[in-house]
């Protein structure tokens, strides 16, 4: 069974997202086991994978026993080999957290909830480890078409919001489709590997220049990146709290994770930094990204949206560190997939738990949670601080390499821009502290005027948000190894 | 937002058209795109599964883990129409003033607070916009209906040697069943194939497909490499895969025809499956 | 014979710009969908042709086919529209 | 054999006055109607499929049971439907396509014709038709829909017609000669 | 060989496509667009690919438009643009 | 150029003939009742007769497989004939439901 | 020099101890009187484990742990010398002094949360350690913003408007700085130099351009910000809204103290010695300090509030430290490390006496303590203790570190400075003398208090009546924090 | 000027799937109603599958179902020049599908914005959710 975890990976949770889809009609209490044990193994799974990549190098697997450019092919190598078991396990631990979110707010819909849920986990899981371009795009369009239906399940304008995102998320897949297909007429293949073997004479074409132009423009609208962003705050904050907790982190950094592959993988460094002279423009727009997330977060008085904007302002992390054009860059903006993945899980899982408990998550509800919920905002003063990048949580780690990428690359716009965002970051998580923290007010010190003593959200939702919290640190104090023996390999030589 | 608009298109098109000049022109048979996969596919196709129709034989076989998931996009749309629109029973306000209509006469019994009649043979329940179906049109399709069913049916079977397959013929079996609730009334084309058998169906169509790449897993082989069905069907490995490019156009046959039925009745009735287009 | 069915063929396109131009200046919905059908009727045989300018006519007829059986459903459907939505509300009919 | 079926296809309408019977829950199915359907089903697969190895006739077989299966009661077809329509529909449809040819070559002057809107002069004609079964009703009022400048415009249950003609010469004519030959057609006219 | 009949029809694909987006009826719309997708399907089969051709023609013909039209039907045939 | 083919291009043009007066009716006649004239007869015998001249072409080669393609066109012709008043009798009946007055004569063309 | 090393788990054990007791006290909510046990617990082996480091380091040893290797050539590593040694030695001390003195305060007026209290409180002494025994840059940076995190919720603790004014206050100046300057200023560093190990000479020497240095040096002057030098000095005084142990030991001792901690391991171990010298840096280092020391003292005698007016004392006292770095001379370093001790032990002694007589009197003014004297005596003593030890005279502590300086300002022929501290040490004696006057030998008619001896809890008053005894020994056995600052001051010049 | 026409006219495909797609893209940016932007959005999916079919033709080529395909005369010689690119097909089912699963899905997600604003136009709706 070893030499199969590739297929089960993404087999498991498809196969039981169907189970799941009949047993929510026949008997509901069914779905979530299900579910968990079907995520679990797909977790158990990249885990295996991870340790075959880290013992044996590149995995290649052959679906339907074609050989790769006929065929479809998986790849693992260090790069999805990482970015697969964060995707699993936080796909995992929030599905646990939110059994019961679910249960409150469908009812009725148990079943069709966690069969969306797993075909999403399924998605996204296929777009990590797929080695084929034009089957990235069909799994990019089941994760899409997924996150469309968890996310329109929520507020008023969550539909709205929704439709905006599937205009825009349309748009960027089917760039990515022409993108393709650009590369496709020149080359006449469709296999990664295959492309960037046959790409090197047709680094002065047009076409190719085109076809990378499009598929990254493709890409950044589904990442949200900050002229594109649009669609990405209305979207999240709107939307179901389970959702919005499994969307947020995983989406955009898959997105990330399909951005570095083109660069790294299919039209390798040379011509993305040598041939093209984009890179400047890019971090430009990065920088701006970064502000402009941090500033437009200011603005906001809802703790949700302005989770939303500091997504945003962490694509712009991401991109910014994977176009420095160079290892330390790159090594940040990988880095920091797993790293955004984890704290955004966090936070939002915190979100979830309040919307649980106060049903709802403007400022003036988060009154005085610090005494009612004090473990759910202990999770999210971590999170916060991961997000400000405070070590030893992981979010220090990763800006701190794209901070070095910064300055040798000679970038100091991108350095004082992550370190503006930090800064607002402390502002804005504080304003929230503050508000759990003093309000209401105690007029008088001296005796627990309160109203109500703790009232924390149930157990099941609470241990998997500190769990992740405790994870959060562990990353960041595992750093050097992750670096050290996985995202080392995971960039070519070529990068200094 | 129509400048922007005229904008964002000026410069999208201008950065095609440049890109379109070092295109190779239009169907040259020396192109890359001809010259490089397509070739194996066509020459070795016969041998490697004994299907003609190419097309069938690469989306099916290989490329078939595309399809695979081709058939789970529809999949996961007809789930996200059912969780979006669809309003549970719970929910439901249900109405002051039930419609029946006593089948035989055609008389309409408007009945108010709630009460109801019990299910009989005698008396249908009727939306309150109900309109009488049309004599032509409903006989018109209750004629057609049968042949274009038999027509899906056959598009299906004979992917391997004419154009159509599993996703063509469901769709059109998904459309003679909503031509049956246009022509007559959403009710009874729901009678005919219920919410829970279209639901219970999407997902078996997909589970075939998928689940017959998993047998091949089982069969100790790479996943959806048909020939390892060779051993269960007594076949020799490359009848095996023809063999398993028809059971998963079959699974997607029955996948797509139930989403769509499935989506339609949705959209038509906004949910509330009561009265529909 | 190729080139009977060419031009044919051409001919049948230049009919579809006739029916095309019903679709598009209306001026009622079903002045649209009379257009449509027009060219539905007309893309039948057009299929058939070009079934037979590649030699594979055995390949194109069931796509005719399933045109033929298809193309009236879309047509029945936005005629029952107004079986079903008449006087319920009276937004404008003609443009 | 099952009364249903004795009746063939004309012969419904002392059952199902009322339209829309193949909704009634109560509706007997008779063995007998799937069987008719599979064969007429299968022979229609044997054009359509065109292979006759044991294969793709066994999958043949599968399809037409499955479509018997599902809308057997909406073709509701009887063996002495289908021999009426062998024996009597033929000439009926031969003497209708001369008058589709006829009312053709007339719409298609019209059309040509310069003056046109000085030929034409639209008008709805109302009648009733003395036939009573559904299909004989449905296949009238097609059969006026693709003859001479008229369409049927509504038909309701009972047989009251409502016709729009395209100019008086096209209307005048009606129910006339085409009601009697179907009425022939479907047996009706000794009944 | 048969190149003139795909200019003529992508000429009339084109005109089909900006028609259904200018009518200022969604119900005209959506009846455009099921011309618009005949149009495709038979630009399909011109250039030989007759399994995308008959996909197109069954989701066309017999299932996209039919979406609008029930999802028109539930909403508003209204618009202003 | 055998009698065959001759036979066939004559069934051919004739049925252009009579799809071009369709396509050429529903533009020129003045309302929606008049122009369902043209479009549900015209096209319909139209196509009735080119499809005729397409199985017989077909038959050229004859052949089990020609016969039966040739069958399979005759099939399309009986739902053509099946279909399109059906598919009249919907428009129409649409038309007097939304309350559309026919045109009488004297009336702008609309 | 080659110093020899020792591989050993103790810092980090000691850093551990009160980071471990957190969830023991937090799980003892309901239940005080464990609570406080533990914290006592926890302080006396943390301290007890410091101790056993002593002599290992008295004997010129150095004591390393590595936590986690998180960057190439930079990992979370802990290492123990002189310098570390006398400060952690001071702050852990003092914790024991401090939790007897807490529950005093804290019960005396009956305060809220008092578990959260606690829990800060042994986290942010978690984090001063961990200053104290960082072997690196990155790991310095760690601790220093985990203090600051951790003393937030002890700034604010009154959860009132004035406290959360100040929280912001607070916040704003340390993380801002922290964030804005120490941590492009490391990342810089390390980007240079490719490493951010102290070592004795520094590892910038030779790396960067002379402006990029000078740049780098006030970024790290002015980013660690709880050094309170000017203009980044104001949080100080707002954060005097704190409950007075936490003003006592955080802003007296752990907090301030590992700001000026800071700089003095940034100054010595990140740009050395020489790298300061060639550059002349430290001229404007001395000149900024001296400015601050002024300007603190002379606000500080317009203070009416008995805590803001230590406040700024504080301000101009930690100046005193970063003027004996910077000097750069043997005897102005080591007067500048003792003073970290001889300040501590001094200064909380009077924030613990102010502390005191609000617990009593419920008085924060120094206009509304005429006469105070008479009532609490032994507090006032102390108090006059304190104040002698903080203006630098003897029978105190504060004495030898000041002649230190005062030397070292002649060592390094900077004689303006030289009247700096003279001016300055007679402005201490301003603004505290007049108040014990007043305390004491008042009119009796003036005197707003009953003339009763009330002190305060006996938890209050034993740890003050501590401290200023041990200010007072200090003088006359300066031994073992001498010798660690001279120690570390050999390792540093040679000398 | 010849020179022109002759690009213009070999590669019309390529022209005219720009400006389908451009005429889609245009759509849905600056049109107001909900569902004129799925009707772009579905225009814009078949510009991309016009243009990778465009890339499959093959001049002088049949469509891709082998001819004699069966029978005994099965495993005859097939050359690649005869028979059209396979792939484009392939990879545009595919399109096809996802272009009307996505559809299903807008038009679903369009009938709940309507049931909740009770209009369609996306400047009506924002003024709705304004005065809230």
């Amino acid at each position: 069974m070893n030499e199969q975890y590739p297929a089960l990976l993404v087999v498991v949770p498809l196969l039981s997202a169907l189970v799941v889809s009949i047993a929510g009609w026949v008997n509901k209490r069914l779905c979530f086991p299900v579910a968990v044990a079907a995520l679990g193994m797909a977790a158990w799974s990249a885990v295996g994978l991870l340790l075959r990549v880290l013992d044996e190098g590149v995995i290649v697997y052959k679906l339907g026993g074609w050989s790769p450019p006929m065929g479809i092919a998986y790849y693992i190598d260090y790069l999805n080999g990482l970015v697969l078991p964060v995707v699993s396990i936080v796909a995992l631990l929030n599905l646990i957290a939110n059994k019961k979110g679910i249960e409150q707010q469908f009812p009725d819909k148990i079943g069709p909830f966690y069969t969306l849920y797993l075909l999403m986990v399924t998605g996204l899981l296929g777009i990590v480890v797929t080695g084929d371009a034009f089957n990235l795009y069909v799994l990019l369009e089941i994760a899409a078409l997924t996150g469309y239906g968890l996310l329109a399940m929520g507020e008023e304008r969550a539909p709205l919001a929704t439709l905006n995102y599937l205009y825009m998320g349309t748009i960027g897949a089917c760039f990515y489709l022409l993108g393709v297909g650009y590369l496709y007429i020149v080359t006449g293949s469709l296999n990664m590997v295959d492309i960037a073997r046959l790409l090197p004479p047709l680094y002065q074409s047009n076409t190719v220049l085109a076809a990378f132009i499009i598929c990254m423009v493709g890409v950044w609208l589904k990442m949200a990146f900050f002229p594109l962003h649009a669609w990405l705050p209305n979207a999240y904050t709107y939307a179901n709290s389970a959702a919005s907790s499994l969307i947020a982190p995983l989406v955009t950094k898959v997105m990330v994770y399909v951005m570095i592959r083109l660069m790294l993988t299919i039209f390798t460094t040379e011509f993305v930094f040598t041939t093209l002279a984009l890179s400047d423009a890019v971090v430009w727009l990065a920088v701006i990204a970064i502000v402009m997330g941090a500033v437009l977060a200011l603005a906001e008085r809802n703790l949700k949206k302005m989770l939303t904007y500091i997504v945003v302002a962490e694509v712009g992390y991401m991109v910014g560190g994977a176009w420095l054009g160079n290892r330390d860059g790159m090594t940040g903006a990988i880095l920091h997939i797993v790293n955004d993945a984890l704290m955004t899980l966090c936070v939002f899982m915190v979100v979830g738990n309040i919307v649980y408990k106060v049903k709802g998550y403007a400022f003036e509800d988060l009154k005085g949670l610090f005494r009612k919920m004090p473990f759910t905002m202990g999770a999210l003063v971590v999170g916060a601080m991961s997000i400000i990048g405070v070590p030893p949580t992981c979010g220090f780690f990763s800006k701190w390499y794209l901070i070095v990428g910064a300055i040798s690359s000679g970038h100091y716009c991108f350095m004082a821009a992550l370190i503006f965002s930090s800064l607002v970051s402390v502002v804005l998580f504080f304003r929230v502290f503050e508000i759990c923290f003093y309000e209401p007010f105690s007029n008088h010190h001296g005796h627990d005027n309160h109203p109500g003593g703790m009232d924390e959200a149930p157990v099941s939702m609470v241990v998997p948000l500190l769990v992740v919290a405790v994870i959060l640190i562990l990353v960041g104090l595992y750093t050097g190894d992750i670096v050290n023996h996985v995202i080392q390999f995971a960039i070519p030589e070529a990068m200094v | 937002m129509k400048i922007i608009g005229l904008i964002i298109v000026v410069v999208t098109g201008a950065l095609l058209i440049y890109a379109a000049a070092d295109f190779p022109a239009w169907s040259d048979p020396a192109s890359p795109a001809s010259t490089y996969l397509s070739p194996h596919f066509i020459e070795k196709t016969m041998e490697e599964t004994s299907v003609p129709n190419i097309v069938t034989a690469v989306l099916a076989d290989y490329r078939g883990f595309d399809t695979m998931f081709e058939t789970t996009v529809i999949f996961s749309a007809g789930v996200v129409c059912f969780f979006l629109l669809r309003i549970s029973r719970r929910e439901e306000e249900e109405p002051e003033t039930r419609y029946y209509r006593h089948v035989l006469t055609g008389v309409t019994i408007q009945l108010k607070e709630g009460y109801k009649i019990p299910p009989s043979d005698d008396f249908e329940r009727i939306d309150a916009a109900w309109t009488p179906p049309d004599l032509i049109i409903k006989t018109g399709c209750r004629i057609l209906i049968p042949f274009v069913q038999l027509f899906a049916l056959y598009v299906i079977a004979h992917g391997h040697h004419s154009p159509g397959g599993g996703f063509q013929g469901g769709v059109i079996l998904g459309a003679s069943i909503i031509l049956l609730a246009i022509s007559h009334d959403l009710r009874t084309a729901v009678r005919r194939m219920s919410e829970k058998l279209m639901a219970i169906l999407c997902a078996v169509g997909v589970f075939i497909y998928a689940g017959t790449g998993a047998l091949c897993l089982l069969l100790k082989l790479n996943f959806l490499d048909y020939s390892a069905l060779a051993e269960v069907l007594h076949v020799d490995p490359i009848t095996a895969r023809s063999h398993g490019i028809l059971i998963v156009e079959i699974g997607v046959g029955i996948a797509v025809m139930a989403t769509m039925i499935w989506i339609y009745n949705n959209v038509s009735s906004a949910g509330r499956y009561r009265q529909g287009l | 014979m190729d080139s009977i069915f060419l031009y044919s063929s051409l001919y049948l396109a230049f009919l579809m710009v006739l029916s095309l131009i019903r679709a598009l200046i209306g001026p009622t919905v079903l002045d649209r969908m009379i257009g449509v059908n027009a060219i539905g009727s007309k893309s039948v045989v057009l299929l058939i042709l070009i079934g037979f300018l590649y030699h594979r006519v055995d390949m194109f007829v069931d796509i005719a086919l399933a045109y033929a059986m298809l193309n009236f459903i879309a047509v029945l459907a936005a005629s029952r529209y107004f079986q079903k939505r008449k006087g319920l509300y009276d937004e404008a009919l003609y443009r | 054999m099952d009364k249903q079926e004795e009746k063939g296809l004309g012969h419904e309408h002392n059952t199902s006055k009322v339209e829309n019977s193949d909704q009634g829950p109560g509706r007997r199915k008779s063995f007998g109607l799937y069987v008719v359907t599979f064969f007429i089903m299968f022979g229609v697969w044997v054009v359509l499929s065109g292979k006759f190895d044991p294969f793709h006739l066994s999958l043949g077989v599968i399809s037409c049971a499955i479509v018997a299966y599902l809308s057997a009661d909406l073709l509701r077809p009887t063996v002495r439907g289908l021999l009426i329509l062998l024996v009597r529909w033929v000439p009926y449809l031969l003497w209708l396509m001369k008058e589709i040819f006829k009312a053709n070559l007339h719409v298609t002057y019209l059309v040509f014709h310069p003056r046109m809107m000085d030929l034409i002069d639209p008008k709805i004609v109302k009648f009733r038709s003395k036939l009573e079964g559904d299909l004989a009703l449905v296949t009238f009022a097609d059969s006026i829909t693709l003859t001479p400048g008229t369409i049927t415009v509504n038909v309701s249950p009972d047989g009251d017609f409502k016709v729009h003609a395209i100019d008086k010469a096209s209307g005048e004519p009606l129910p006339g000669e085409m009601e009697a030959r179907i009425a022939k057609a479907f047996g009706e006219s000794d009944g | 060989m048969i190149w003139p009949i795909d200019l003529a029809i992508l000429t009339l694909v084109v005109v089909a496509a900006i028609g259904a987006l200018m009518v200022k009826d969604l119900l005209g719309a959506s009846v455009l667009f099921g011309a618009y997708s005949f149009m495709m399907c038979l630009l399909w089969s011109i250039m030989g690919a007759v399994d995308v051709a008959f996909t197109e023609a069954s989701v066309g013909a017999g299932v996209s438009t039919v979406f609008f039209v029930a999802a028109v039907f539930r909403t508003s045939r209204r618009t202003r643009d | 150029m055998d009698i065959m083919n001759i036979i066939v291009c004559v069934l051919l043009f004739s049925g252009l003939f009579f799809l071009t007066g369709g396509a050429v009716g529903i533009l020129r006649f003045p309302d929606f009742y008049s122009r369902l004239h043209p479009a549900g007869k015209l096209d319909t015998l139209g196509s009735l007769l080119a499809m005729t001249a397409f199985a017989l072409f077909n038959l050229h080669h004859f052949s089990m497989g020609a016969l039966l393609t040739s069958l399979k066109i005759l099939l399309i012709v009986v739902f053509i004939f099946l279909a399109s008043p059906t598919a009249t009798h919907g428009i129409v009946d649409a038309g007097v439901r939304a309350g559309l007055a026919p045109w009488t004569k004297g009336e702008k063309r609309r | 020099m080659n110093m020899e090393t020792i591989i050993s788990i103790k810092p980090l054990l000691a850093i551990l101890v009160s980071l471990l007791v957190v969830p023991i006290l937090v799980l003892s909510g309901k239940r005080p009187n464990v609570r406080e046990a533990c914290t006592f617990l926890a302080a006396g082996v943390k301290f007890l484990i410091i101790l056993s480091m002593v002599p290992v380091i008295l004997n010129g040893t150095q004591i390393v742990y590595t936590i986690a290797e998180v960057i190439p050539g930079v990992a979370i590593k802990l290492r123990v010398d002189a310098f570390g040694m006398l400060f952690a030695l001071v702050s852990s001390s003092l914790w024991i002094v401090t939790s007897a003195y807490s529950i005093g305060y804290m019960r005396g007026l009956k305060e809220h949360s008092q578990t959260r209290y606690f829990c800060f409180f042994a986290l942010a002494l978690s984090a001063t350690i961990g200053v104290a025994f960082s072997a690196n840059l990155l790991t310095l940076y760690l601790f220093y913003e985990m203090l600051s995190f951790a003393t937030y919720p002890l700034v604010t603790h009154h959860q009132d408007h004035e406290a959360r004014s100040s929280g912001r206050k607070y916040l704003l100046y340390i993380v801002g700085t922290s964030i804005g300057f120490v941590l492009p200023a490391m990342l810089i560093s390390y980007s240079l130099a490719g490493t951010l190990d102290f070592s004795s000479q520094g590892f910038l020497a030779g790396t960067g351009s002379k402006p990029l240095i000078g740049l780098l040096c006030f970024m790290f002057l002015f980013g660690f910000a709880k050094a309170a030098i000017m203009p980044f000095h104001s949080w100080l005084p707002a954060a005097m809204v704190a409950p007075t142990p936490v003003s006592a030991l955080l802003h007296a001792v752990a907090v301030v103290k590992v700001g000026v901690f800071c700089v003095a391991r940034v100054l010595t171990g990140v740009f050395g010695t020489d790298l300061l010298f060639s550059l002349n840096l430290n001229v404007p280092i001395i000149y900024i300090a001296s400015f601050t020391i002024m300007a603190g003292s002379l606000i500080a005698l317009s203070q009416d509030n008995l805590k803001r007016l230590l406040a700024f004392s504080t301000i101009a006292q930690l100046s005193y430290i970063v003027l004996g770095i910077a000097l750069l001379s043997p005897k102005g370093m080591t007067g500048g490390m003792l003073h970290i001790a001889m300040h501590a032990f001094g200064k909380i002694t009077l924030f613990f006496c102010a502390g005191a007589i609000f617990v009593a009197t419920g008085k924060k003014n120094i206009s509304e303590m005429i006469g105070i004297g008479r009532r609490m005596p032994v507090t006032i003593a102390a108090f006059f203790i304190g104040s002698l030890s903080i203006i630098g005279m003897p029978p105190c502590g504060g004495f030898i570190s000041k002649w230190y300086l005062v030397l070292g300002t002649l060592e390094a022929h900077q004689m303006p400075i030289l009247f700096v501290l003279l001016t300055s040490s007679l402005l201490n004696a301003a603004y505290f003398m007049p108040f014990v006057y007043k305390a004491f030998f008042c009119r009796p008619e003036d005197s707003m208090f009953e003339n009763k001896v009330q002190e305060a809890p006996a938890f209050c008053v034993v740890p003050l009546v501590i401290t200023a005894t041990i200010s007072v020994i200090l003088l006359f056995y300066p031994q073992p924090f001498l010798r660690l600052a001279r120690m570390m001051v050999q390792s540093i010049t040679g000398v | 000027m010849t020179d022109l026409i002759s690009t213009v006219i070999a590669k019309y495909n390529y022209w005219i799937y720009i400006t389908l797609m451009m005429i889609g893209l245009y759509a849905m940016i600056a049109k107001n109603n909900l569902v004129k932007k799925i009707v772009g959005m579905n225009i814009f999916q078949t510009a991309i599958i016009l243009f990778y079919v465009s890339i499959g033709v093959k001049k002088g080529a049949t469509i891709p179902i082998l001819e004699h395909g069966h029978g005994p005369d099965a495993h005859h010689v097939v050359h690649a020049v005869d028979y059209i690119n396979p792939l484009p097909h392939v990879l545009m089912l595919t399109a096809i599908v996802v272009g009307v699963a996505t559809l299903g899905v807008a038009l679903a997600l369009a009938i709940r914005i309507y049931n909740n604003y009770n209009t369609l136009e996306e400047d009506e709706i924002l003024a709705q959710i304004r005065e809230k």
